[in-house]
């Protein structure tokens, strides 16, 4: 810890020379969590605004089929009047779900927030592994920019679907999207897999390592102990994704036949390669994609834990079981892939022990909502922007959990497998859970970034509408699901079953267009406040946890003194003080120092 | 510390638009079209208002001339070797392994060059009339070319490889060879000569009905011998020839007193500048093929001459 | 900010929806211009396109010709068209427009030029229209397909290829597009002819690069009157020639059709030289006969041999790649053990396929043997997906003897 | 300006139901045909059920949770809520309670629907049997295939036994995109795929399957209604994917009958005059 500690002093007065040396030392390449954090954060929203262009994109053929594309359209197919192919379309929700699950909701959770908030809530100066934390983003930069190659290599963009089935996608020319873009893509979804790792790898060490005197296990705030699980979740379930990336990449540049059966006539033309079992990758990829649903929502959960906290001025309720619940749900997390598969052709009788396990897995996530309501009950509810948006989390998460279980029931799922009934339901974890979250908890601890206040007003605005646009986006979606309206379709409304849902979809796709024009909002506030913000002390929000009392901004060493933690980080309206928050560094009133001899 | 993530966001911003440019797919431009002239040109070129214009041939011919010719290198070009056979017929083609025969580039003794086609090219519509056609064409007129006359080809090389012959006749195409070969007539949809593809057994004929007319020599293949390659023409008056080894040709009973434009090739090449044309001695225009005679007299003899130069046959 | 300002400019530069217009026979035009050593001059190129856009209109504004002598309302009609033409839509009462592009550009290209956006990733390519060359027919070699035929594709899809069936499309719907195919179709040989008219290949003396056509200016003239009335004469070849197209009548089969008999007497041709299936379906019919590995003089389809002609230069590469024709791809003859027949597995169908061969392609036709020897072979070839692969035919020995 | 809030989310629940409800009424205008497809099959309506029952059980905990949010948000609001903060932890019976109950409830759904399952997945039905007796398990029991599907970009290709009421033999009936079945029977189907994933939807039968290429599926059910309904694919194939459009015609046995032996005639027609056109 010593070591690493000077480590990154060291690197702190380096670069103090000055000019552009300096300026790349301290901004481009640093080794300082709050500047990765931020570059994280920056990065992924910049995606985030991609892949919510590529949204627009499928609404608009999803409600206005074969009619002219704004931009895309004519940009790519002014010969045939901005009129899309349905090769695109393809590409289209590939590439949406390749952008927003792999380059914005897991880095901007783990990258992101895991950089910025870890050390500061443990009372770290930084990270363990400084130089393995700068890696772990300049390793997202390949994969940016084999992603962006992928856009415009034609058909512009990968179109096997996200999660890239052979072998559609194991197969050069099996489709237009599995040609070389395929290939890229797989290159660029390895790199995230790097980075995740080096970044798990790091946090595990700070977590377990470099916690400040006083700060046992549990006193962690809830959103380190979902970082921790994350982090552990990635570093067993990752590697399996790479390997099977690299078969998969094998399979398609040196013919050898992991995913590809005997006897394949594809395009006219025979695939040499055989013996492969096309099952194989599904259970491969979900073993590493189930969890990674909880990689992309643990966290969200975590950080609004902490949020709901600080704005009910109340003690969190039931702090152990939120923790056992978090490794619940990591450890059933294992063990429950197979219900992505249930009409797969893998055996049923599988199909029923899976059922069995997610089914199981529903409990935890229903503990954490009942104890986050039991948090609200009794407090003083402060209507902050980030309490709005982590109060809708819980009321989307709400929906997107309860949907699950019709999904987890094998006999409905018979029915609703690969409908809308399913894209609503991860619409519902992913956007309206953890990227409301990620709203919130921008708004959060925006002031400690950058020792402004985001607008208040414009930050309620942008919930509201946000909050508006997005049920009016993904709710309907429960609907089309039950009359069986399939995903990936660029064209349904030619069956006479999904013709009249038509309608339904125009409606959908205006409120998607204005829930991306709401973020325009969003996008200005964080730029304005940035400059012209209200400059803000330490703690703002009268929170308790050990980033609110470093300077905000923290410099390099993030505190100015040696935090020691005498408590829990929830002790709100605790009648042992006056004041209605409890910091965890501030000592008690009488000098008796609770336990922990560490002092 | 706002310019940390700037930066980062710039750059990716950078690499986005910065591709933009190459993601325009590949596509022809289009010839826009000149659409109220278009309108105008509708009503002109569609019939209605029975505006049939048929193209009145203003003289009548006063008789009949001879148009002869030799075509002839300035000296001896070097020709090159045929092709030589593949596949599994390679035996049968060539027992010996020996080039096959050079049929795009036959020169006679004289230097006299074989395959030239010269044909009528205007007046466009020459009337089935006596006074136009000469009767010793009627008899030929449906006739059905065989024997020598027909199509022929051997060791795997077609042996007219400039055939000529009038849309009315019809043609026998044999195969003087043991192996199977097929004779792909691309035809010309310009005159609506028929396209024809079919199999001939060793020693077996088809025939060939052209039915349409072309505008211009049209190629002949064999698609199981690659290499098998040659020319016909098909012409809906017989207003034409072809040179023989010594780059002599003749056409008789030319309808006299008629300006007339002839068209000449070889191998779908058209004479150009580089061939110095004369008419009884006097230099002829000739450009991308075309040439025209005036004033013709009746029974006269209209001597051509065309000097090729060798290098660029070589 | 400035990102959003830069997204905003995007948008405008974007959105203005593009004219969609017929593209030029690009292909066509640089092999003629090869072929005859002459250019196309700008002009002339407006006239090519002005006189096909006087005949047959826009892609949003079709127009059936009127065309001499001919009944064009036997081969297509003006509502029909607009329903296949245009952009995708549903006007009020209802009916739906632009099929066309819904169902087939996005391959077939909206000129029917077998360009669309997909066509690169598909194999074999989509048709080309423009040539009138149709593989798949009733009719003799050099014929136009006849309604049916285009039905029947449709209904049925090319099997082994990325054509799908449109079975489940209303009749009129199916109608309207078999229409607007023969539409494309007579437009594009139109177009032929005119790029080789223009490029002093024809017969109305034209030398290129500025001699018009048809020149407004020079409306009254002669020679005006006799251009219009060659391009009307064209005009009444093409269309006779898809009015005249008929599916000849099928002589019925031999008695001892169908028995082990037939399949033997087929097996027989199929080998034979009379027959010769051989030499290019190959010694045990997996479409691997001695000259389809010939890379001297490869196997293709008129298509490609006139896109891509033999010994081009690397200008004429660029050139031919700056106009987005689809790189160059070998024929292979049918494996006939698949069981897969792209043009029907009816006795029927199979019988044309032999008596006919395939247009645009080295298929041949049979025209030398008997009608009774091709119910054999195609008794035979039809038997060929369960017939072992084992013992080889006799013939094959002779045929080597034969050989040496 | 807490009450403005607290009430947005009160709509949670009641736009929430709302929605489900109006689409679940009958011909309700707005949203005519937003509900389950016709279901003509003899087995659906279990589908049906399961999906009402968790809908009924989940609607519940929504509609109460969205409430108690709704009410807490309200209630202590720190602008109108003068009592001070109750500063407790947690409470171990209510974990255990709301543990416990959940726990319940999930694994009877589990059990309660295996039944189902494993009618739809497992017991295929045998020769000898009608309807109710179907626990055969030796294989040369069960019934075979009616017709073979074979999925490929982008069509279905249909293959019927012929005489011998074998597939895979010179006499099969081929067939494409366009599915005929025999009403009120036990109906086997086979899948095959001949390239990449596909996924065999009968919306109207409630059943899915995918198609893995160098597998054979097998599917069964019983049609109940006689009628023209759609075939989907309901996995990415492709960039045709949308256009692997079938349909499926449920007819009496006649009819069926009639309709093999036309398609057989077609497919061995060996006369042709252009006059007859394919329709």
């Amino acid at each position: 810890m010593s070591s690493t500690t000077t480590d990154s002093q060291d690197h702190a007065t380096t670069p103090a020379r000055g000019g552009v040396g300096h300026f790349i030392g301290k901004y481009v390449f640093s080794r300082d969590h709050k500047i990765i954090g931020i570059q994280f954060l920056f990065s992924t929203l910049l995606w985030f605004l991609i892949g919510g262009l590529l949204a627009l994109g499928i609404r608009w053929q999803l409600a206005w089929p074969w009619s002219n594309m704004p931009v895309i359209g004519n940009l790519l197919f002014s010969a045939e009047g901005g009129q899309i192919s349905p090769e695109f379309y393809t590409t289209l929700f590939t590439m949406h779900a390749t952008v927003m699950i792999f380059f914005v909701i897991i880095p901007i959770l783990a990258g992101a927030f895991g950089n910025f908030l870890i050390p500061l809530m443990i009372g770290a100066d930084d990270m363990a592994f400084p130089t393995l934390n700068m890696l772990s983003y300049w390793f997202m930069w390949p994969a940016f920019i084999l992603i962006g190659m992928s856009f415009f290599t034609p058909p512009y963009g990968a179109g096997a679907g996200w999660t890239s089935y052979p072998p559609l996608s194991a197969m050069l020319g099996a489709a237009p999207g599995s040609e070389s873009a395929q290939t890229l893509w797989l290159l660029g979804v390895t790199c995230v897999g790097i980075s995740s790792m080096m970044g798990s790898v790091n946090y595990l060490t700070t977590i377990l390592q470099m916690r400040a005197p006083g700060m046992t296990m549990f006193r962690l705030p809830l959103t380190i102990w979902s970082m921790f699980i994350t982090a552990i979740l990635q570093a067993f379930a990752l590697p399996v994704l790479t390997a099977a990336g690299f078969m998969q990449l094998t399979d398609r540049m040196l013919g050898t036949g992991f995913f590809l059966p005997e006897g394949l006539i594809v395009n006219n033309s025979a695939m040499a390669s055989g013996g492969g079992q096309p099952l194989l990758w599904q259970h491969l990829f979900w073993f590493y994609s189930h969890p990674a649903v909880y990689i992309m929502i643990l966290p969200a959960m975590g950080m609004v834990s902490d949020i709901i906290a600080t704005f009910s001025r109340k003690p969190i309720f039931g702090y152990k079981p939120m923790v056992y619940s978090i490794s619940g749900i990591a450890g059933l997390g294992f063990i429950v892939w197979g219900h992505h598969m249930f009409v797969s052709g893998m055996n049923p009788v599988l199909g029923m022990t899976f059922m069995t396990a997610t089914m199981m897995i529903a409990l935890p996530s229903a503990v954490k909502v009942f104890n986050w309501m039991g948090t609200i009950w009794g407090g003083k509810v402060q209507f902050t922007t980030p309490m709005l948006f982590a109060t809708s989390f819980v009321s989307m998460f709400i929906i997107g959990g309860l949907s699950g279980i019709f999904m987890a029931a094998t006999p409905v799922d018979i029915f609703i497998h690969d409908t809308y009934f399913i894209v609503a339901h991860f619409h519902y974890v992913l956007f309206s859970g953890t990227a409301m979250a990620v709203f919130g908890a921008i708004y959060f601890w925006y002031p400690k970034m950058f020792g402004r206040m985001m607008n208040e007003t414009a930050g309620k605005l942008h919930f509201f509408l946000t909050f508006i646009f997005l049920n009016g986006t993904f709710y309907p979606m429960h609907i089309l699901g039950v009359v069986g309206f399939p995903r990936r379709l660029a064209d349904p409304y030619h069956y006479e079953t999904f013709a009249q849902l038509q309608p339904m979809n125009q409606f959908m796709s205006m409120c998607a267009i204005g829930m991306v024009a709401t973020q325009i909002i969003f996008a200005i506030n964080i730029f304005y406040s940035m400059f012209r913000g209200p400059k803000v002390g330490r703690n703002p929000w009268k929170s308790n946890t050990l980033e609110w009392t470093a300077p905000s901004p923290p410099g390099h060493g993030n505190f100015d003194f040696q935090p020691i933690v005498y408590r829990g980080p929830y002790e709100y309206g605790s009648p042992e003080v006056d004041t209605d928050y409890y910091l965890q560094t501030q000592p008690p009133p009488e000098a008796e120092s609770s336990g922990d001899g560490e002092t | 510390m706002s310019r940390g993530k700037k930066n980062a966001s710039w750059i990716s911003l950078l690499l986005i638009v910065g591709c933009l440019p190459g993601c325009q797919r590949k596509v022809v431009d289009a010839w826009s079209p000149n659409s109220d002239a278009a309108r105008q040109i509708r009503d002109v070129v569609e019939p209605g208002e029975g505006s049939q214009a048929t193209a009145g041939l203003a003289k009548e011919p006063t008789g009949f001339a001879t148009l002869r010719g030799v075509v002839q290198f300035n000296r001896k070009p070097n020709v090159p070797a045929g092709p030589s056979a593949s596949g599994n017929d390679a035996k049968l083609c060539s027992p010996d392994d020996s080039a096959l025969e050079n049929t795009f580039l036959q020169v006679g003794p004289n230097n006299g060059l074989r395959n030239v086609a010269i044909w009528l090219t205007k007046p466009r519509r020459i009337p089935e009339d006596p006074k136009w056609i000469h009767e010793e064409y009627q008899a030929k007129r449906d006739a059905v070319l065989t024997g020598k006359d027909a199509f022929d080809q051997k060791k795997c090389v077609f042996l007219s490889p400039m055939f000529a012959m009038r849309s009315t006749q019809k043609v026998e195409i044999l195969n003087s060879d043991s192996m199977l070969h097929n004779t792909k007539i691309e035809g010309d949809p310009g005159g609506g000569a028929a396209g024809a593809n079919s199999g001939i057994s060793g020693g077996g004929k088809v025939l060939y009905e052209p039915v349409g007319y072309s505008n211009q020599p049209f190629k002949v293949s064999c698609s199981i011998h690659g290499w098998m390659q040659s020319w016909m023409l098909v012409r809906p008056n017989p207003f034409f020839a072809v040179s023989d080894l010594n780059g002599g040709f003749e056409v008789a009973h030319l309808p006299a007193g008629i300006d007339m434009e002839f068209r000449v090739s070889h191998e779908g090449k058209f004479f150009g500048a580089d061939v110095t044309a004369t008419v009884d001695g006097e230099p002829l225009a000739i450009k991308s093929g075309r040439l025209t005679l005036k004033n013709i007299e009746p029974d006269s003899v209209i001597e051509l001459k065309f000097v090729l130069d060798a290098k660029n046959y070589e | 900010m400035l990102l959003l300002v830069a997204l905003i400019a995007a948008m405008s530069l974007g959105c203005s929806p593009p004219v969609v217009e017929f593209r030029p026979a690009a292909g066509h035009q640089l092999a003629r211009e090869a072929e005859l050593e002459a250019q196309l001059g700008a002009e002339q190129k407006e006239n090519i396109a002005t006189i096909l856009d006087s005949l047959f209109g826009t892609p949003d504004q079709p127009h059936v010709p009127k065309v001499a002598e001919v009944d064009m309302g036997q081969l297509m009609n003006q509502t029909a068209i607009e329903m296949a033409a245009g952009a995708v839509a549903v006007d009020e009462d209802g009916r739906p427009h632009g099929l066309y592009r819904q169902h087939c550009a996005h391959c077939h290209g909206i000129t029917g030029d077998g360009m669309g956006p997909t066509a690169e990733f598909l194999n074999p390519y989509p048709r080309d229209y423009r040539m009138g060359k149709f593989k798949f027919k009733s009719t003799t070699t050099n014929a136009r397909p006849t309604n049916d035929d285009l039905h029947r594709l449709l209904k049925h899809g090319v099997p082994g290829t990325a054509m799908p069936s449109f079975r489940v499309l209303p009749q009129n719907q199916k109608d309207s597009l078999v229409q607007y195919v023969i539409y494309l179709s007579m437009r594009g040989e139109l177009e032929r002819l005119l790029i080789g008219e223009l490029l002093g290949a024809g017969e109305l003396g034209i030398e290129p690069p500025d001699g018009v056509l048809l020149n407004l200016s020079d409306k009254d003239t002669a020679e005006f009157q006799e251009r219009s009335a060659w391009v009307q004469e064209k005009m009444t070849t093409i269309a006779n020639s898809w009015l005249q197209a008929q599916s000849e009548e099928v002589p019925p089969p031999p008695e001892n059709w169908g028995s082990a008999e037939s399949r033997q007497l087929g097996r027989d041709l199929f080998y034979g030289t009379r027959g010769g299936c051989v030499k290019c379906h190959g010694n045990i019919a997996l479409g691997d006969g001695d000259n389809t590995f010939d890379l001297k003089t490869p196997l293709v389809d008129d298509w490609t041999k006139e896109n891509w002609p033999k010994g081009l230069d690397a200008a004429g590469l660029l050139e031919r790649e700056a106009v987005g024709i689809l790189a160059e791809r070998p024929l292979r003859p049918r494996n006939l053990r698949q069981g897969v027949y792209r043009g029907g597995r009816r006795p029927v169908d199979l019988y044309w396929r032999i008596r006919y061969g395939i247009s645009g392609t080295p298929m041949p036709a049979a025209k030398e043997l008997k009608s009774d020897e091709i119910w054999y072979l195609l008794d035979y070839v039809r038997s060929l997906p369960f017939e072992s692969i084992s013992q080889p035919h006799e013939q094959l020995r002779n045929l080597k003897r034969e050989r040496l | 300006m807490g009450r403005f809030w607290s009430l947005l989310f009160l709509l949670v629940p009641i736009l929430g139901v709302g929605l489900f409800v109006v689409a679940a009424l009958p011909n309700s205008a707005p949203l005519y045909g937003h509900w389950f497809p016709e279901d003509v099959s003899r087995d659906g309506f279990i589908i049906d059920n399961l999906f009402n029952f968790i809908l009924y059980l989940t609607g519940a905990i929504f509609v109460a949770t969205g409430l108690l949010l709704f009410w807490f948000l309200w209630k202590y609001d720190a602008t109108k809520n003068p009592e001070p903060v109750k500063f407790i932890h947690g409470s171990h019976t209510l974990e255990i309670v709301w543990s416990i109950l959940p726990a319940v409830t999930l694994l009877f759904i589990a059990i309660y629907q295996m039944d189902a399952w494993a009618a739809a997945k497992m017991r295929r039905p045998i020769i000898s049997a009608g309807a109710d007796e179907i626990e055969g398990t030796s294989d040369d029991q069960l019934k075979p295939p009616l017709v073979e599907i074979t999925g490929r970009q982008f069509e279905w290709r249909l293959r019927y036994a012929g005489a011998d009421q074998k597939i895979g033999t010179p006499d099969d009936v081929h067939g494409v995109n366009e599915l005929h079945i025999p009403v009120d029977e036990d109906i086997v189907v086979a899948l095959k795929s001949e390239d990449v994933l596909h996924s065999f939807f009968l919306p109207n039968l409630r059943l899915k399957q995918d198609i893995v290429p160098g597998m054979k599926q097998f599917m069964w059910f019983r049609a109940t209604r006689t009628g023209t309904y759609d075939i989907v694919c309901a996995e990415l194939c492709g960039w045709g994917h949308y256009k692997m459009r079938g349909r499926l015609v449920i007819e009496s046995r006649e009819d069926f009958d009639r309709w093999l032996q036309a398609e057989r005639d077609e497919q061995n027609r060996v006369q042709y005059s252009p006059s007859e056109t394919d329709e």
